[in-house]
């Protein structure tokens, strides 16, 4: 018995200990003065730049947890791809380096000019600076560029990217790809010409007022042919920008060092600071936001916001290296028509009104970490965004559920006192499964019994993009997120709103949302070549959604992300989600 | 001895066979069931008809199960291409699968994943070997004694606690609030220190985990053969007694401990799961845990076919090693 | 990491080996059962488990009740800037992770639940799948393991490489995946019955060869022996010898198993709850609880120390009382 | 000291080549003035002209357990001489094999823990008190001037090492030799023992031998050092009949070549009467009986070894009647029964007046020349119960 008291006694001592340690981070809560650290301040690179500087040389330490879904640029579909690709990529026209709204600004790239539009909107030309040049001195041409276009057509080989370039310049798929074409230099599409190496026209069946965003995305940079390793060209791309690939190892790290030929005075958009650029990818993301803090790295290449641990810590004494911006995303809720009851409109408003707002946020991080707490389904770096149009009350009493109008609408649609569904949510994504949660448990509270369904993540296509799927398990609520391939009602509204982005696999519009009304706008606004007007028509494009209640967004997305005080000429920009501009960085040595 | 060894090659090799079907039918014959197209996991945000068809050309998925199992054996051997349009991708022996989310072959990925599991599976075992052996051994020698009663008491809270939990302290307390070691992989090649230092941990928990089992194994089987003839004999011979421990009662002891070390060992290679998913460990494990999650069956078949061919052979090392130690062991 | 869940020494086979064999020899006129008992009442140490054993079958039994008195519904949220600091991390507002005498166990980040609560009904899926998934391993083994060791020849054969296979199976990556694949209604059943009932077959489907092979090998054992060779040649049918003679004799050697088994369905549950494979959300489980600890250990360690102590203390109470078990029925009675 | 690691080249091994003059001898000589003083036992030790070796006084070996004191032995004592034979008999359980690992000191070492046998009493072995010295100096002792064949020579040899090296383990640590000298002691004692192709056996491992060989090769393990004393533990239980013999044969020409002193444990007084030059009975922890051979098998003094004599088979003894089992089970050792400890089973325990076998414990009484018996009865009911009752039937 003597033993036996002794041992527990020590065991409890031990655990005692453990406990004691533990707890000292649990004690220190209010006490802490907030400190604003060695950063230039809270929010000091949104909306302009951060240390400002022209200094050149130094290595620039990107560290991330999430490898590129691929470096090809034809096949790169990750937001912070789009924005490393800059590095080593360039395209006829691209995104101005400048902090905030006025990244979305298009700017010509590696073309002299914007494009001369002419056709009413049908015929888009493009006259090449001179001076371009590939990573081993050969000239940059027209043909370069048709070339790597032409790869998106390739999607039994390079599939995975943006194809936008593919469904408005060959909306019927009559080319096959450059792997398989007859013609003798494999240029056989015919939307593009290349008159000669300094020139490029683009031929659209039907005006569109956003093709030259889609000409910045990395997908329409150049490739040469001689230099494709068809699916492996992501391993080590060719470069046509300021740095050149020098080693890469998936999923563990990556060297750019500067490309000798390229010319700063070809390339009005790219700092090219540092000597060297390098990418270490590791696998913990609190480890992540711990090197981040000490130093160690300069920025987060995902940018997916530091996680709950390092953002107390950080919040608490470096707030100076924080940034909070927007990126872009809407975080929702989403509908399916065909799934009972939500075929009725006033069911779908139940849920809409009888979700609380403010648990939503806090679930997705609270008002920095997970945003503001959204109105309707255009995120305010869209143009013709208005956050205040508020059609379902959302910031009524700081977001809580509206539970007489829940219980209204309830009685409306037939089901007075509540019915049952489920909540799809990927599995990968532990914040989303919070947020289902959290709208389960506030819809409880009205009736409505949701039973939670994690389904693969990896599936995402397979699984909610399938709407015989969605239907036959009764998939009621799908939780998702989405974010602006360009930042325009097209780019960002299209797929999920769009009765032709009704498929039968990889469908995004899971609402089943096919209004003509809606259909028309997209048509009206894409042949609308002025921006302002274009915008106003997604104005009263996304009222026409709101109206549906097919959609219940949870919050405009906001991201605290880490700066390392080491960063110069630093500011985010909203054509990136929000992420830095990472081609204006530079680091004091 | 030669028959023997064939025979016992000859069931190995049927017993990957059944784990390779057995995971096959999971992986095409469930989702079949739940009418998820896999091929709708390889494409992007904006998915394509083209694209979908060509990767389920490429990946055979439209072929029958016995087709696409043959496929895969005979990879296994011959290495095999993966065909689609005019892209080819060749996969060489022993070709694995081929990754089309890495768009690599599945091999290389796993003979860079092994060297980390080995060397926790190793580090962790020498460690718990030398500390549960010893202990166990105290244990008898001092059985009933405070100090039996006591390390016993730890060795069943040791067994009792999950390792994901004396990880998660343990990672609490010396990475986030001391700072004293990495919580992050860092391969040896890159700086030998960091490595340790990162292994550290992981070793510690697991080790003690298997330590306690260890103790426990140890000190009954000591017990044991404490209580065995021989020992008199050797006693009665007029050996010293750390004689008669360490080397009569030792040998014996160490039959069974050698015995599930081999096994633990084997199913460690391609099992450490949680110890991997806990201190963020690149290895096998957790590949494996990352492929369910992401249904990349190649991946996920390469790691069970490697796990239970680890499991399989150390059976089998441990038998043929049982004979070396025990000469009344026959191998027929 | 199969291996450490499935705690299977030699020690411990071997103990159950003997435990079965001989009759407890000093004290004669009682039966080997009431030996046992007289035994486990002195063993503290499993009197001490046998107690937290039933305090936790008692807690998981009356967990509606013990919450109305002493907690929150488990799934409901109190997110509010009173408990929650959702500015912040999501952190618990308060020292101790929000403990106080309204949350006993503090708060779950994020989302504010009463850890306590979930704790507490946490009880109820560990002890409800290691009960079953142990029960039908035993059921399956005895099954198999009987019909082996009796009936010999091919059947054995076949049973014992089917035991063998599924030995060699990475079983917890096997759980894993069947578990990720198993659709989400099945046998009548949808939501978290579905995900336990899964994880009650598929537990208690990788531990059967365990228990088979123990009781083949009783099996075998007591066929040899004479009493059943005069229970033959007294002409009783086989059914007869199988149920009338080994059963008894399989009882000790079950018990025992049974009782080291349940510790290890309990650490194989949580692990796989751990994995993302356990119950279905709001459904509380301890595994799951660490799941989202492992993520906000630096924000709300009392969080990650709940759950945690709760997993070891049933652990190690069912450990105490397992060894005690053994201890009891084994002859040699020397520990 | 000079032929003592040179083994005689004829492969005899004799006693006066191989016997060093260690300190031991020569404490001997101071022996008989410490054991004049010794009182109280009876004994007929330290009489003048005999060579008493092994003077066991009151042994007493008690473990404590879990549901009591267990007494395996409580008081015994004997002497030995050099030379000659002892034989001690009993049922199991009685403290025979108790007494002889006590003797051997392998009581107290290796045990380790809670559950130590708790000794006392005097163990005179050659001049020193086995009880009272170093444990380091009864190990020196151990194998080389006593030695043990254990019951089960299968169990008794570590399984993983061969016949071999265990012989030449055993000689080697009492000797400085080197490996292959040792070896080639280790043939030659196999040789002795009777394996046959000895240099080839020698390689093998227990498992390999037959049942005989293996005791063969236990007792050329024991004789590896020319032990001054042999304790035989049921040597021959678990052999085969034939071989029975040729093993009692075997250790019966040792013991005339090497002149050793034996101590055969058995509970078979057949094996007693092959070897034996006295006996010994022990029942529950205690001597009940102790003489000459010829005195205890033709007259013995106590109901109990008239039980033992009973049970055993003899040829000449009509098929019908040839068996006196004694009834009853072996007394616990923990609840010893009051009075004399067979009083339950004893067919004769009303015999004394007052009730005395029940509440009385008989103390050894010496009823012949060197005979002792402990019984209350007197020793004229005693001869008449055996001359009337149980010499005819036997």
């Amino acid at each position: 018995m003597t033993t036996h008291r002794t041992s527990k006694r020590r065991l409890a001592a031990g655990s005692a200990v453990v406990v004691a340690a533990l707890l000292t981070t649990a004690g220190c809560g209010g006490g802490d003065k907030k400190s604003e650290g060695s950063g230039p301040g809270f929010n000091a690179a949104q909306n302009k730049i951060a240390n400002p500087s022209d200094k050149k040389g130094g290595t620039l330490k990107f560290i991330g947890t999430q490898d590129a879904d691929s470096w090809d640029p034809q096949r790169g579909y990750y937001g912070f791809v789009w924005d490393y690709a800059r590095y080593y990529t360039r395209q006829l026209i691209t995104y101005k380096p400048a902090p905030g709204a006025q990244s979305k600004e298009l700017v010509p790239d590696m073309a002299t000019d914007k494009a001369k539009i002419s056709e009413g909107g049908k015929r888009y030309e493009y006259t090449l600076r001179p001076d371009l040049t590939w990573q081993d001195g050969k000239p940059i041409t027209s043909k370069d560029i048709k070339y790597g276009i032409e790869r998106i057509w390739a999607q039994d080989v390079l599939s995975g990217g943006p194809i936008y370039l593919k469904d408005t310049l060959d909306p019927k798929g009559e080319y096959k790809g450059p792997y398989k074409d007859k013609h003798p230099e494999k240029l056989g599409l015919k939307a593009i010409e290349t008159p000669d190496d300094k020139t490029i026209v683009f031929k659209l069946p039907k005006p569109n007022g956003d093709f030259e965003q889609m000409l910045a995305m990395p997908a329409a940079s150049p490739v040469r042919q001689d230099k494709d390793t068809g699916s492996r060209y992501g391993q080590k791309p060719f470069s046509s920008g300021p740095y050149q690939w020098v080693s890469y190892e998936p999923k563990k790290s990556m060297v750019l060092t500067r490309n000798p030929h390229w010319k700063k005075s070809s390339d009005p958009v790219r700092k090219a600071l540092p000597d060297k650029v390098t990418l270490t990818l590791i696998t913990n993301s609190d480890e992540m936001d711990k090197r981040l803090i000490k130093g160690d790295y300069d920025i987060d290449l995902n940018a997916t916001g530091i996680g709950q641990a390092g953002r107390v810590e950080a919040l608490r004494k470096h707030k100076g290296n924080l940034d909070n911006p927007m990126t872009g995303f809407i975080r929702y809720a989403v509908f399916p028509q065909t799934v009972k009851p939500f075929d009725k409109i006033e069911c779908r408003k139940a849920v809409i009104y009888g979700a609380d707002k403010q648990s939503l946020q806090t679930a997705r991080g609270g008002p920095q970490a997970g945003g503001d707490i959204a109105t309707n389904m255009l995120p305010p770096v869209v143009k013709g965004a208005d956050p205040k149009y508020d059609p379902y009350g959302a910031l009524e009493n700081g977001g809580a559920p509206n539970t007489a109008k829940a219980k209204e609408a309830l009685k409306k649609c037939g089901h007075p006192n509540g019915f049952k569904t489920t909540i799809a949510v990927r599995n990968n994504k532990p914040v989303e499964v919070a947020t289902a949660e959290s709208l389960q448990a506030s819809l409880k509270k009205i009736g409505i019994q949701a039973e939670i369904e994690q389904y693969d993540g990896s599936m995402t296509a397979g699984i909610i993009g399938n709407p015989a799927y969605v239907k036959k398990h009764n998939f009621g609520i799908i939780i998702m997120g989405w974010g602006p391939d360009f930042p325009t009602g097209q780019g960002f509204s299209q797929p999920l709103v769009h009765s032709k982005y009704i498929l039968d696999n990889g469908n995004n519009n899971y609402s089943m949302l096919n209004d003509p009304k809606i259909d028309a706008k997209f048509t009206q606004a894409q042949s609308e070549l002025d921006e302002d007007k274009a915008a106003k028509i997604y104005t009263e494009m996304n009222k026409l959604v709101s109206e549906h209640a097919v959609y219940l967004p949870f919050v405009f997305e906001k991201n605290v992300i880490w700066r390392s005080s080491r960063l110069t000429n630093v500011y985010t920009a909203d054509s990136f989600n929000g992420r830095y501009d990472y081609q204006a960085l530079g680091v004091v040595k | 001895m030669l028959a023997y060894l064939i025979r016992r090659l000859f069931a190995v090799v049927l017993t990957l066979m059944v784990v390779i079907l057995v995971t096959f039918g999971i992986f095409f014959i469930i989702p079949k069931w739940t009418g998820v197209d896999p091929a709708t996991m390889y494409v992007g945000k904006q998915s394509d008809a083209q694209a979908i068809e060509a990767i389920r050309q490429k990946l055979g998925l439209d072929d029958p199960i016995v087709v696409q199992f043959w496929d895969f054996l005979r990879g296994l051997f011959m290495g095999r291409d993966y065909t689609s349009g005019a892209d080819t991708v060749h996969c060489s022996a022993p070709c694995f699968g081929y990754s089309f989310r890495n768009e690599q072959p599945i091999w290389p990925v796993l003979t860079d994943r092994l060297p980390v599991t080995l060397g926790l599976a190793g580090g962790a075992a020498l460690l718990w070997v030398i500390g549960g052996v010893v202990t166990g051994i105290v244990s008898a020698l001092k059985r009933g004694t405070i100090w039996d009663r006591t390390v016993m008491t730890v060795a069943l809270a040791g067994v009792s606690l999950p390792i994901y939990f004396t990880g998660v302290v343990s990672l609490a307390i010396f990475s986030y609030q001391l700072d004293w070691v990495s919580n992050e992989y860092t391969e040896f090649g890159t700086d030998p220190a960091l490595w340790f230092s990162g292994m550290i941990l992981p070793w510690v928990t697991l080790a003690f985990l298997y330590a306690a089992m260890y103790a426990r194994l140890t000190r009954a089987t000591m017990l044991e053969v404490l209580g065995e003839d021989y020992i008199r004999t050797a006693r009665a011979k007029g050996l010293r007694e750390p004689v008669v421990i360490g080397k009569h009662a030792m040998r014996s002891t160490m039959t069974p401990v050698l015995t599930i070390l081999g096994m633990d060992l084997g199913a460690l290679v391609g099992g450490a799961i949680l110890t991997e998913t806990t201190f963020s460990l690149p290895g096998l494990g957790q590949a494996a845990v990352a492929a369910i999650g992401e249904r990349d069956l190649p991946v996920i078949l390469g790691v069970t076919l490697l796990t239970a061919g680890a499991v399989v052979v150390a059976n089998l090392i441990v038998d043929l090693l049982y004979a070396v130690i025990d000469p009344r062991v026959r191998l027929s | 990491m199969t291996a450490p869940l499935h705690d299977t020494s030699a020690a411990e086979t071997a103990a159950v080996d003997v435990a079965a064999n001989a009759p407890a020899k000093e004290i004669a006129g009682r039966s080997p059962a009431q030996i046992a008992w007289v035994r486990l009442k002195r063993d503290k140490l499993a009197f001490v488990g046998g107690s937290i054993v039933l305090f936790l079958i008692l807690v998981a039994i009356f967990a509606p009740l013990i919450v109305s008195w002493f907690g929150h519904p488990p799934n409901e949220f109190h997110d509010g800037p009173e408990t929650i600091d959702a500015f912040g991390g999501g952190q618990p507002v308060g020292d101790w992770g929000g403990m106080s005498k309204d949350f006993l166990f503090g708060v779950e980040p994020t989302n504010g639940r009463d850890t306590f609560s979930r704790v507490v009904y946490g009880t109820r899926i560990s002890l409800i799948v290691a009960f079953l998934s142990a029960i039908f391993a035993v059921l399956l083994g005895t099954v198999f393991g009987i019909i082996a060791g009796y009936f010999g020849g091919v059947v054995d054969t076949i049973i014992s490489r089917t035991m063998d296979l599924l030995l060699a199976f990475p079983q917890l990556l096997f759980i894993l995946a069947l578990v990720s694949v198993v659709p989400s209604e099945l046998w009548g059943l949808s939501g978290s019955g579905v995900r336990m009932g899964v994880l009650i077959v598929v537990i208690g489907f990788f531990g059967w060869p365990y228990v088979g092979r123990i009781v083949r090998g009783q099996t075998l054992s007591l066929r040899e022996r004479e009493y059943v060779e005069a229970a033959q040649s007294l002409g009783a049918g086989r059914r007869y010898i199988l149920f009338r003679e080994l059963l008894p004799n399989l009882v000790a050697p079950i018990t025992v198993y049974m009782t080291l088994m349940i510790p290890t369905n309990i650490l194989t549950e949580a692990a796989l709850s751990f994995l993302g494979a356990g119950v279905k959300p709001p459904t509380a489980s301890w595994g799951q609880m660490l799941s989202t600890a492992v993520r906000t250990y630096e924000i709300a360690p009392m969080f990650l120390i709940f759950p945690g102590l709760a997993i070891f203390v049933t652990v190690l109470a069912f450990n105490l009382l397992g060894d005690g078990v053994r201890d009891a029925l084994d002859p040699k009675g020397n520990r | 000291m000079t032929t003592e690691s040179t083994p005689g080249a004829g492969g005899a091994v004799s006693k006066a080549d191989g016997r060093p003059s260690t300190g031991a001898v020569t404490k001997a000589s101071g022996r008989p003035a410490r054991r004049a003083g010794a009182v109280g036992e009876p004994t007929t030790a330290g009489a003048p002209g005999t060579d008493v070796f092994l003077d066991v006084r009151d042994l007493k070996v008690h473990f404590p357990t879990d549901d009591g004191l267990v007494k395996s032995v409580d008081g015994l004592s004997f002497q030995l001489e050099r030379g000659k034979t002892l034989g001690i008999v009993g049922e199991s359980g009685s403290g025979k094999s108790v007494t002889s690992l006590g003797i051997m000191g392998l009581h107290t070492v290796g045990q380790y823990g809670r559950g130590k046998a708790r000794i006392s009493g005097e163990i005179w072995f050659d001049g020193t008190d086995l009880l009272a010295a170093h444990p380091d100096e009864v190990r020196r002792l151990r194998g080389r001037e006593m030695a043990m064949i254990f019951q089960d020579p299968l169990s008794a040899m570590h399984p993983y090492f061969t016949v071999g090296a265990q012989i030449v383990e055993a000689y080697r640590v009492h000797h400085k030799v080197d490996k292959k000298k040792a070896r080639r002691r280790a043939v030659e004692l196999l040789d002795r023992v009777g394996i046959p192709q000895p240099d080839r056996r020698v390689d093998d491992y227990p498992h390999q031998f037959s049942g005989g060989m293996r005791q063969r090769a236990m007792i050329a393990m024991a004789l590896a050092n020319n032990p001054e004393l042999l304790i035989a533990d049921e040597p021959t239980t678990a052999l085969d009949v034939t071989v029975q013999a040729q093993i009692l044969d075997l250790i019966r020409d040792l013991q005339t070549e090497f002149g050793s002193a034996v101590i055969v444990i058995t509970h078979d007084l057949g094996v007693v009467a092959e070897l034996a030059d006295d006996i010994l009975v022990m029942y529950g922890g205690r001597c009940v009986e102790r003489g000459p051979a010829e005195r205890v098998f033709y007259e013995p003094q106590h109901p109990y070894t008239w039980g033992l004599l009973g049970s055993m088979p003899r040829i000449d003894r009509d098929q019908t009647d040839r068996l006196i089992p004694v009834h009853g089970s072996p007394p616990s050792l923990i609840n010893v029964p009051q009075g004399c400890a067979f009083n339950p089973r004893c067919p004769y325990a009303d015999v004394p007046a007052d009730n005395r076998t029940r509440t009385e414990r008989p103390e050894l009484k010496e009823v012949g020349s060197r005979h002792f018996s402990a019984c209350h009865m007197t020793q004229e009911e005693r001869t008449r119960i055996w001359t009337e009752e149980i010499a005819p039937k036997l």
